[in-house]
């Protein structure tokens, strides 16, 4: 199938894209940067789960989890930012 | 309605791609946000709105336009605190004339 | 309500977003048997949208469990969990088996209900885990 | 005490909006659970959905709805909204992808006056979409933004008058 074949190359594009994050979660250089790239991987993979579902011919199901991991991810994000925040040590 | 939905796709592909190289090529973390905040969400919401023309009219694609409200409400805000953080621990932008 | 949880900004969208999170948490608990998730998942946004309520809202917020109530309500959660696999063990069957639970309705009705109570139980353990976790990280912080 | 009871019905039919997308569903059984669910959750954050106005001196604090928005309204702004992320998201993409990458970051703050704190809310998040700049602090109504060029800096802020976005939002809630 023509249209699988495009889902599966740009999965595996996003899926590059998320690991190249993982360049400036590990590179710093402050410990806000790689909260950054963590967030920028949690948005990714919203579509990766979407897409991945769209594979599998089974969207109604990874669509849910894909809501529920962009509400966590997005409040822990909120949270670790505010957690963070106004300690001396950016450098982490 | 299909070709309509792959240019969508496309987009969004090409801009989440610009976004990942920013965070990569940008010199200083605001800079650095600029790219995520802007680039990810258009991008994120590009190809989800593209995979909801190609799924057609039904309750999974009206979901799927819940998630992208969501993005839309959601990334800013996310951008937001990350940046009040910085900015309020004491991290100083770049400006571009030497350090 | 003078004084606000971070920005404004923060503090609006919250009170927007926190009734949306708890219908998706209600939502994902009842429809646990035919799409994914279910208890853990539910117990989680729950959480969350306590943990947040009580950010945004402080001591009045109506769903305000804290403290020693969340261990509580940890233990009731637990102890919803066992009850339902102690019950179908006490009529007969092994444990968690629902086909055997005393009711007077058809099997896959008495199956759906154990499986809700199931997960209730988990959804309020894993929400008050989490509340007690927060309250922890807290607490380290303000010593 | 009516203003309450308008709000608490627009928050709980919104919720059971929600509910029936999400289900999909029809049944007697599960249009009840819903019901029910989206009532006990309005009235629960009914409690924190007032919130009180930005303070400027000399006005009297006003009590605000959060869901009380200018709905219709709310419409061709976002289609402009999108639009200008659009042109945002193509700016970027232009500087990333430019060898010299000629960007001049700076920090500034301007000012807008307006009591209701949503329409604070709407205005910071549709800054951080747009061109170029991000809103780092918002204090009371003075906004702290980060601006990617200086083109960026002034079509929000201009040295005179007052910039396309912060105006549209301001006609939005009528301030």
């Amino acid at each position: 199938m023509l249209q699988d074949k495009f889902f599966t190359v740009l999965l595996v594009g996003l899926v590059v894209i998320a690991f190249s994050m993982l360049f400036r979660v590990f590179k710093g250089p402050t410990v806000y940067d790689r909260l950054n790239g963590l967030g920028v991987i949690g948005t990714d993979a919203i579509l990766i789960l979407i897409l991945w579902g769209f594979l599998q011919k089974r969207v109604e199901m990874y669509v849910d989890i894909a809501l529920s991991y962009a509400i966590l991810g997005f409040i822990s994000l909120v949270v670790l930012a505010k957690f963070l925040q106004g300690k001396g040590d950016a450098d982490l | 309605m299909r070709i309509l939905a792959i240019f969508f796709l496309m987009g969004g592909f090409f801009f989440t791609t610009v976004a990942a190289l920013g965070v990569i090529r940008f010199p200083d973390f605001y800079t650095r946000l600029h790219a995520a905040g802007k680039g990810d969400t258009l991008g994120i919401a590009l190809s989800i709105t593209g995979l909801a023309l190609y799924h057609g009219f039904n309750l999974v694609s009206l979901k799927l336009m819940f998630i992208v409200f969501f993005i839309f409400l959601a990334n800013p805000i996310g951008t937001h605190v990350l940046s009040g953080a910085a900015y309020k621990t004491g991290i100083r932008p770049w400006t571009g004339k030497g350090e | 309500m003078n004084n606000r949880f971070g920005t404004i900004v923060l503090d609006i969208s919250f009170r927007v977003i926190i009734p949306f999170i708890m219908l998706y948490g209600v939502y994902v608990l009842i429809h646990g048997e035919d799409s994914p998730g279910g208890g853990f998942q539910a117990g989680a946004l729950f959480g969350i949208a306590v943990v947040l309520s009580r950010l945004v809202h402080g001591e009045q917020a109506i769903l305000n469990v804290s403290g020693d109530k969340a261990l509580i309500l940890a233990g009731i959660g637990t102890a919803i969990y066992g009850s339902v696999g102690v019950v179908t063990l006490l009529f007969g069957g092994n444990f968690l088996e629902y086909g055997t639970l005393p009711l007077n309705i058809s099997e896959p009705g008495r199956h759906a209900l154990g499986i809700l109570a199931i997960e209730l139980g988990v959804t309020i353990c894993v929400m008050s885990t989490i509340v007690v976790i927060f309250d922890a990280l807290v607490g380290r912080e303000e010593e | 005490m009516r203003e309450k009871l308008i709000q608490y019905s627009i928050l709980s039919s919104i919720l059971f909006l929600f509910w029936v997308i999400f289900s999909g569903k029809l049944d007697v059984k599960h249009l009840m659970i819903g019901a029910v669910t989206a009532l006990v959750i309005a009235w629960i954050c009914s409690s924190f959905l007032q919130v009180s106005s930005v303070t400027t001196p000399g006005i009297p604090v006003k009590e605000y709805a959060v869901f009380n928005l200018p709905y219709l309204k709310l419409f061709p702004y976002l289609g402009w909204l999108l639009w200008e992320l659009v042109k945002a998201n193509v700016d970027v993409a232009l500087l990333v992808l430019n060898p010299q990458m000629p960007i001049s970051p700076q920090i500034f703050t301007f000012k807008k006056t307006m009591s209701n704190p949503v329409a604070h809310m709407i205005l910071a998040n549709s800054i951080t979409l747009t061109p170029g700049t991000i809103t780092v602090d918002v204090q009371e109504d003075v906004y702290t933004i980060h601006a990617l060029t200086e083109s960026a800096a002034l079509s929000l802020a201009p040295l005179a008058g007052e910039g396309d976005m912060p105006a549209r939002v301001g006609r939005l809630f009528n301030e």
